[in-house]
């Protein structure tokens, strides 16, 4: 799976994207994010606080209760602030 | 309808983009533009740097446009948005709206701006005078709120 | 507050006009040009007669400005009325408000133009496209209701 | 008196502008379109409707419950259609 972060999220993991193998169980975006958030330290940090953590599957902006089915590119990112 | 999205680092020439959508549209009869601009806020900044995820940024102007053009009847409309660094004083964002009347066009490029705050992946941080990168720009809840007005208008086909 | 009024013939160029508004005011976030043009309406219209006040139109014009700096804070405002005989696609009116923030400029903008329609002295009169000088133009109740509107909402000195 | 006439107030009394004599009983706005309907034919087709009749004193939007004191200048004409 592809995953890909914006603006303080990337800069907290250190990385902008990543290819990552996400166990079956992980079926929504809450539960990736809760399962992210045991991978190390900078995990932890990023996603201390799932709250104000937006998503897009697929480029398309979804709630934390959205299906990973289909996913081959999910994004995580800090609440956008364009205009 | 006319519509046409951009997104680009480039700066845009609002006079070439308004000659572009109104042309061969006689029946436009009111047209609004909307700049936004990086303030320097009292010369504390000197720069905004914008990032985006590229890609996502036009589809989601894009869906913005759509909701646009159900509830307004718009004869054109022009989005671009841009990323990377822009300097104080300089342009970040241009929305502009054709329509026959002015309500529908004011309505609309309202509308797609609080719509662009908050619905379309670009994220802000500060550049400060002093030359240290500053804080990324935290969303407000203003922003938040101007969109649920819209959200809980009910829309029309036509105003 | 800067602000420039000017009723006349001649065209106007609305690149100038911003660039004039927007001139060492790095604090300007936002900014919104309107511009009225003369529709064809599918081809019945050649042009619309713009009869005015002398005096009087600058006049009105500078108390609708002055009600619109009562009620948001602007860095500036630019409003251009032209009169005599304006071909169909071509402007008859510019109004531009630049503010810190979208909201003041977008909202004053919109007053602007409301208060233009039904309390400044112009009036039109079509000519079609058979050459004939057709009716004059009446007065829109939604153009009255539209300012009723802003009369029922409190002002406040800043928004 | 000066009085000055727009748009089709203007055309249905064939003219711009007057001086005028007022009579010193009439002391409105209203009172003075009152008077002026019965000054001739096209007066009376110019006025016929006054509650559509808009008026200006010294180039200042008025009711026509004002008052014509220090009037130097008083302006008839249809709704406004600006913008």
């Amino acid at each position: 799976m592809k995953l890909v972060y914006f603006a303080w999220v990337r800069e907290r993991l250190g990385k902008p994207e990543e290819d990552i193998c996400i166990p079956g169980e992980v079926k929504t975006v809450s539960q990736l994010l809760e399962w992210l958030k045991g991978q190390g330290e900078e995990y932890a940090y990023a996603f201390e606080n799932i709250d104000v953590i937006e998503a897009a599957i697929n480029q398309e902006h979804v709630t934390h209760d959205a299906s990973l089915e289909d996913a081959h590119e999910i994004a995580f990112f800090p609440p956008m602030t364009g205009g | 309808m006319v519509c046409r999205v951009s997104v680009q680092k480039e700066p845009f020439n609002t006079a070439d983009e308004t000659g572009i959508l109104m042309s061969d549209q006689p029946d436009i009869g009111a047209i609004i533009t909307f700049t936004g601009k990086c303030r320097s806020e009292g010369g504390r900044l000197s720069a905004l740097e914008i990032e985006h995820y590229p890609g996502m940024a036009e589809k989601a102007i894009r869906s913005i446009v759509a909701k646009v053009t159900e509830r307004w009847e718009l004869i054109g409309v022009t989005i671009i948005h841009r990323f990377g660094l822009i300097a104080a004083g300089d342009d970040i964002v241009l929305v502009i709206t054709a329509a026959k009347h002015r309500k529908e066009a004011f309505e609309a490029a309202s509308f797609l701006m609080d719509y662009l705050k908050t619905q379309a992946p670009f994220w802000k941080r500060e550049h400060l005078s002093d030359g240290q990168v500053g804080e990324w720009v935290s969303a407000k809840t203003s922003d938040q709120g101007a969109l649920q007005q819209w959200e809980n208008i009910q829309p029309f086909a036509s105003c």
